[in-house]
């Protein structure tokens, strides 16, 4: 059922002006401002209706490849709800011993999982993080006297995050094609590799969900030519307790906390994207972080330092808090154990979706994603059908090794019953012609949408709707 | 079996059967034969994390944060605690909204397309530019991208990004940041009793400059009275007229569309979330001139099969996950549930509630620094003009120690200079700024 | 879309015994118990989609008449999920200060509104408050040795919950019937008062909506017999500020909080049902109410009392607290202003949806609801064809005075485009012919439910689906 | 208009325009007009009570309740504090459970009814018998509603109603009120040590005992052990016999339905509430022979017309809004809600975890009580035989100063004697049990 807009609902003009009892003169205000005035029961319908209309985690199964949809567990709403952890950046330290206590700790329980030896926490997301990472190699290779290095290398079947944050740290991008296997090509590698390269940027198991087993040696040869090894971890979800980047021999990684530790993503955001790095890089992080204060009190205090050679602040203040709050939450709740538990039911989900799929999955052994193959039918249309049994589909048409990429990420929270039905929803599609496809979806709310007029003469505000 | 007694992930739901049949399915004896990690790199080591209960863990949390004082705060600085209707929150924590993915898939997302596509519109109407994107992180890197986008639409031309030299640290820092891989400089012109010198302004720019920031209201509160004369000489120079405000200065003062604003940054949080440590939500709007260049998600609106209006993500060809390297941000997550809450409270205050909050940042922080004026050893404000919100006192004693004073009554302040303190009203009650008052006035004298 | 039973996704059984870790010797235990047991994410889908098969007031319109179904405001909810709300009832009234206090200043509140001299916040329900009330004039026709009187008269068109209350509490029930205009006939109560009578159980405005005009004589009347006045507050939303049971003659009322006050209804409840009457029957109300200490404290404090005649307890404890504090919320938010506001515009609304439809409205002047008659259609069917409109149905059948009744009461939060959309599905059902009717809803994700069957072979478990 | 500004209902949409379209449309010139009021019985003076903001009233409200004292509860007696999953809170707050009516148009209702549905079935499989209505208020009104059904199906010829001499006053009383309207006679039997003295109870149980009711645990925590022999005095009298428990309790404790009990009440919300100052939630099970005599709602089985398994209220013509005087109860609205908490607690924990949860209540209590037996001055349990939950100690001073002074060391217990305390563990975490004991051995010497 179509909702209308708030301002299809009402729009009511208030004008501003000497005339009225404005306490600004009216040269430095506007001349009026006009938007829906409503109700509240008008606008508690309006927003449970539109919430009606989106499919969440709680809707059902939502495998999308390499965004680790996992369930978001609803007790951590209620500790970042709190009124404790509601407090202003600005204020003392003194009286904010529990917001750095809570920051100590993560920072330490993200260096534990890692394997990394400092962290910040920062970065208000996954691709903030990422920055981080490129522009404390930057400042790194600048302090040793090697800000020659321009070239960040980076695998084709990346995420697109990856080439744009080196481009906006002012890298020049090297693509590396994959071996046959799907994993990083070493021969290519080498050719890459020079003493230009500041940090090959990679993500373990890669977007195809393998491992790469080459991940000492290729660690060697980017610290041979004096480069950095970057690790993307939007993957982590596979390997909790299993493998650490640290150990393989990254220098720098983020956290996809959203990801791995469950926050909720919010319809698109807020997350965060902690960075851990190797003691060599940690005076480079950003500011402030958290350490405990010196001196014996009978309780361990907190305070905020800026690192010797700080890069100085990605976000205005200290990130995104509330998102912080409850990942601390979640890795509290479920402990070593838990997390590792959690790794492992991602990977033998993945392997049981994959195995119960009439469509070809071309790349493994894969971990807690696979990347099958939608073979003659589009992906995209084999997405939009899916819809259709009542499921989320996969990531489609990425990576590009894969042919009609339907890249699946089911997760450790889905059971086997609902595994099955997922299952059995690629099965019907996979046995579907192309015009059923093509005018797919036909059961949900809003049929297929055209994209291409959108683009063509966007329509960007209730105000570009009126002159219609 | 599940619950606290569990071993292993309590949201995982395999029993010991399932598992079991599953491992079958795909030929395997455990699930430690399907991980493919060569042994030199396996890691037999533990975290040292001890699971918990949810009990055990919500009261952790609790007490962690216990240990943070209970304070009145007077502040503000780009970050405010004004009162959140209960709609908010209950709203907001639908699970629909809170759980969902980024809107690949429109056909079953509608619903939060919508809610992103009206929160363009509030943005376009408190502008009057005709395109804001559907949200940045904050203020600070809204500020960064408004940099590149400079860049991008000015070519190489010109170097100079000019901001004022009271730009919040955190600003500044993050905006050298984004910069860091581009030509652009950044430099500070001055300001002069909190707002900008438009002599010395003008006295430095020139044809190199390609971003010219100043933002309505000041960090220290003050509201800008020269915004027309700034934006003409950035015309002048053919630079980028970039302003920094937030939803509600916008309900009140000069519309950035009608002062020759290119761009609108800002933190649009000051709606919607409580004081949180500084999270915000990142407003940037900006001329259809620069569609194609804009950073960020975009909605727009569009027809389905059937031929109703339906919402999608649009012009994501600007985007990272499709353009990568040449894209106009490596911005990925936002922040678009932050959106949806200031989406909603603007909502509930409508236009009247809008206006009306502003024009009392205005009556209640005049007010408040009369009345700080009339104690002993206190001038406030110490900036001519009118203020928003907030506005800096001149304290004859030193300002740290006052400081620490009032908070040990309960009540926190901004220490801005050695005898400068600066003081934010919103989302203070009355009875408690008559306390604060009253505590100031043992304090300061 | 269906959702299986809890138990259809799985049974586990547990054994207990001897041989296990039980603490109690099996003589003491059951053998075994077996129920669902499902992990939280797999409970958060089932009971999220089971809340998106239901219709809220937060889904549109839901005009029952005679039950005031009205937006509940949110922050009720978080006043009463204060922690400092969950007090246990046996602690000492000197640590509980903060839930007397309320609860004194609600018994204030509530005896302002209705003006009547003391309330007692016990009855958990309506009709818990009704059996007070009857039990009250049992009580009171007792203590003055009238223990004689065995008669409540109750009009036909009162709810059903006076009759079964009357009849709870012992009472024969003589059935009024009412006059041309639909109000009381005051010849028809002439006769059927006697030295008998214990009471008259009256509703004004009476479920037809019309006021009873009379109600002065109607009072005088049950005086002269030394009968009791009993006001039913299900209709109490459309007089609020404008007229008072106690100023009309009512000698005790109730309070529905649901209604009135907006606290949610719950998909059947809690609710909560205060009643209140004048200082004469005080002395009879349940046991304990609360009072004001005596004694020269700063600060007022409050205590627990039995009334000298108290008829004891109707609930183990204090009643359904947890919504009497958002009932005091509500009002406390509202204020006079705001009451009489609500009142003036739930009958405006009524009036207005009247105007605006096209069955015939058979009695007026109403107020807050009207009764509309479905003439050859038969309401029922109607309400069920409204489904198909997306809106929820009027009352139907009853009050039986009008053929084929539906029975409508909009509140006051419903906006002119709101009622302009329920009048205009009125107006399509009313168009419809009887096949389209009969077989309706046909858009609701439930089709038409055979009820009669239901009752026929009642399954009322999943035990009792098992053997299917 | 709306928002704190608006005179009026913040809850009421109409503009004043809207307002007179209205008006214009119903033939009025006011609101005024629409009112059929005489001016006799006119109301023109005011309630005195002041509107407030929405910021205002929570503050008002967090203001009084802040007087309640923060103790941790040590306290039953038939309201417990279990922890309650966060859950439970998430799920049952959407709007759409919490703002429903009752469920009069199942094809709008389908999820309601099935919660419902699951909740009756829990307690068939708790209790054993065939039929559980969807709810009563609380324990002592389904106590009341059992009389009723005793007079019911045994008619006429008997009037005695036994119940244990330590009974809840609570539930005694609502008991004598319910059977205020009948020719029953409540009647107390003796217990000893804490539970049923069974000697006692066959000497006076005779034929014109209708109903005897027994509690497992009983008030003082003890755990039953002659329910079958209980059940064999009221079958040999043909008195139905009733059994107060609960769902903790159930899931342990013998099964009501091997007793040989006749109808199961009790407080269900001991799943799903916090403490609420004794806000219940009226458990009611009973025989299959009892079908068309029970109180309450019931929510069945049925098909809808695609034949789709569908669930609809019904035998309603037993409920007051059809049978009226005749029906088999007066209750109308229930607690609907209530039942949806209990029903997701129980189902977040599983039927393990309701076992472990019962277990645990049983170790925990003896583990108190042998903990408090050791220090001096106390004698604890004093009752005989196993514990759930909660236990009777003997304390050599006087009970009621030992109380007090515990309350201003934190913790709230149970007089039950001049020198009896009784304590409860449900709730109460390991670490506020050894503060407790701590405390204890402080003031009871």
């Amino acid at each position: 059922q179509y909702e209308p807009l708030l301002a299809e609902k009402d729009l009511t003009r208030v004008e501003i002006g000497d005339d009225d009892d404005s306490p600004l003169p009216d040269d430095l205000t506007r001349d009026s401002l006009e938007l829906p005035e409503l109700s509240e029961p008008e606008l508690a319908r309006h927003y449970t209706r539109l919430s009606q209309m989106i499919y969440g985690i709680d809707s059902g199964p939502y495998p999308l490849g390499s965004c680790t949809m996992k369930y978001n567990p609803k007790f951590t709403e209620d500790v970042a709800a709190l009124p404790s952890a509601a407090v202003h950046p600005d204020r003392s330290e003194r009286s904010t011993q529990g917001t750095l206590e809570l920051m100590y700790r993560l920072q330490d329980y993200l260096g534990r999982i890692g394997g990394m030896d400092a962290v910040t926490l920062q970065p208000p997301a996954g691709a903030a993080g990422e920055f981080v990472g490129i522009r404390v190699a930057a400042a790194y290779h600048e302090h040793n006297g090697e800000g020659h290095r321009d070239e960040v290398i980076i695998p084709e079947s990346a995420h697109g995050t990856n080439f744009a944050t080196a481009a906006l740290g002012g890298y020049d991008v090297v693509s590396l094609p994959s071996d046959d296997e799907g994993r990083v090509d070493l021969e290519a590698l080498e050719a890459a590799l020079s003493e230009n390269t500041a940090a090959l940027m990679l993500t373990n198991p890669n977007t195809l969900g393998l491992f790469e087993r080459d991940i000492t040696e290729i660690a060697e040869m980017v610290h041979d030519v004096g480069g950095l090894l970057y690790y993307d971890g939007a993957n982590l979800n596979a390997l909790l307790g299993r493998a650490r980047p640290g150990d393989m021999g990254f220098d720098v990684m983020h956290y996809n906390v959203h990801k791995t530790f469950a926050t909720p993503h919010g319809g698109g955001g807020p997350g965060a994207g902690p960075v851990g790095v190797v003691s060599e890089l940690a005076p480079f992080l950003p500011s402030p972080r958290v350490r405990e204060s010196e001196g014996g009190a009978s309780e361990p205090t907190y305070e905020l330092f800026d690192p010797d050679h700080t890069i100085g602040k990605v976000h205005g203040f200290q990130g995104n808090w509330l998102v912080l709050v409850k990942t601390f939450a979640y890795i509290a709740r479920l402990g070593d154990a838990g997390l590792a538990d959690a790794s492992a039911k991602a990977v033998l989900n993945a392997n049981y979706l994959a195995s119960q799929i009439e469509y070809d999955v071309p790349y493994e052994p894969f971990h807690h994603e696979f990347v099958a193959s939608a073979g003659e039918q589009d992906a995209a249309d084999v997405a939009k059908r899916m819809l259709d049994f009542g499921v989320h589909p996969p990531t489609t048409k990425w990576p590009e090794i894969v042919p009609e990429a339907l890249m699946t990420e089911p997760t450790e929270v889905e059971s086997k019953a609902t595994l099955d039905r997922l299952a059995a929803a690629f099965n019907a599609v996979a046995d579907e012609d192309d015009d059923t496809l093509e005018t797919a979806p036909d059961r949900t709310t809003a049929r297929r949408i055209d994209q291409t007029s959108a683009a063509r003469s966007p329509r960007l505000s209730w105000h570009a709707l009126e002159d219609e | 079996m599940h619950g606290s007694d569990a071993i292993g992930s309590p949201y995982a739901p395999h029993t010991d059967e399932e598992r079991s049949k599953m491992l079958e399915a795909v030929g395997a004896e455990t699930t430690e034969d399907l991980f493919d990690i060569p042994s030199a790199v396996q890691f037999d080591g533990e975290f040292g994390i001890d699971a918990r209960s949810e009990r055990e863990t919500r009261r952790l949390v609790r007490s962690i944060l216990g240990r943070n004082d209970t304070l009145t705060e007077l502040l503000g600085r780009g970050h405010y605690g004004y009162y959140i209707p209960s709609l908010v929150d209950h709203l907001a924590d639908r699970s629909e909204f809170l759980t969902s993915y980024t809107q690949y898939q429109p056909e079953v997302s509608q619903g939060f397309l919508q809610v992103l596509f009206e929160y363009q519109s509030l943005l376009v109407e408190l502008t009057g530019l005709e395109i804001a994107n559907c949200s940045m992180y904050d203020a600070a890197t809204a500020l960064g991208e408004a940099a590149t986008l400079a860049e991008r639409v000015r070519g190489t031309s010109g170097h100079r990004v000019l901001v004022p030299d009271i730009l919040l640290e955190g600003r500044r820092s993050t905006l050298e940041n984004y910069v860091a891989g581009t030509d652009l400089v950044v430099e500070e012109y001055p300001t002069a009793a909190g707002t900008v010198d438009l002599d010395a302004l003008e006295e430095t720019v020139d044809d190199d400059v390609v971003m010219l920031y100043a933002e309505n209201p000041t960090v220290r509160g003050t509201i800008e009275e020269g915004l027309e004369a700034i934006g003409d000489l950035a015309t002048a120079h053919e630079a980028l007229y970039v302003l920094g405000s937030d939803p509600i200065a916008l309900s009140l003062l000069q519309r950035p569309a009608d002062v020759g604003a290119d761009v609108v940054v800002g933190d649009a949080s000051v709606l919607g979330l409580p004081t949180s440590y500084g999270m915000g939500l990142g407003l940037f709007a900006t001329r259809e001139d620069y569609l194609r260049q804009v950073p960020g998600r975009l909605v727009g609106a569009s027809e389905d099969a059937t031929d109703r209006r339906a919402y999608t993500l649009t012009l994501q060809t600007r985007e990272q996950h499709i353009r990568r390297e040449r894209a106009t941000s490596n911005i990925c997550t936002n922040q678009a549930w932050v959106a949806l809450r200031t989406a909603i409270h603007a909502a509930s205050l409508g236009p009247h509630g809008m206006v009306n909050l502003a024009k009392r940042g205005v009556t209640r922080a005049e007010s408040l620094a009369q009345r700080l004026d009339d104690l002993v050893g206190v001038t406030a404000p110490i900036d001519d003009g009118r203020h928003l919100r907030e506005f800096v006192a001149h304290v004859d004693q030193p300002a740290a120690p006052i400081a620490s004073d009032l908070e040990k009554r309960g009540f926190a302040v901004h220490v801005v200079g050695d005898h400068q303190l600066q003081v934010c009203v919103s989302g203070v009650s009355d009875a408690k700024i008559d306390q604060f008052v009253a505590a100031f006035r043992e304090v300061a004298r």
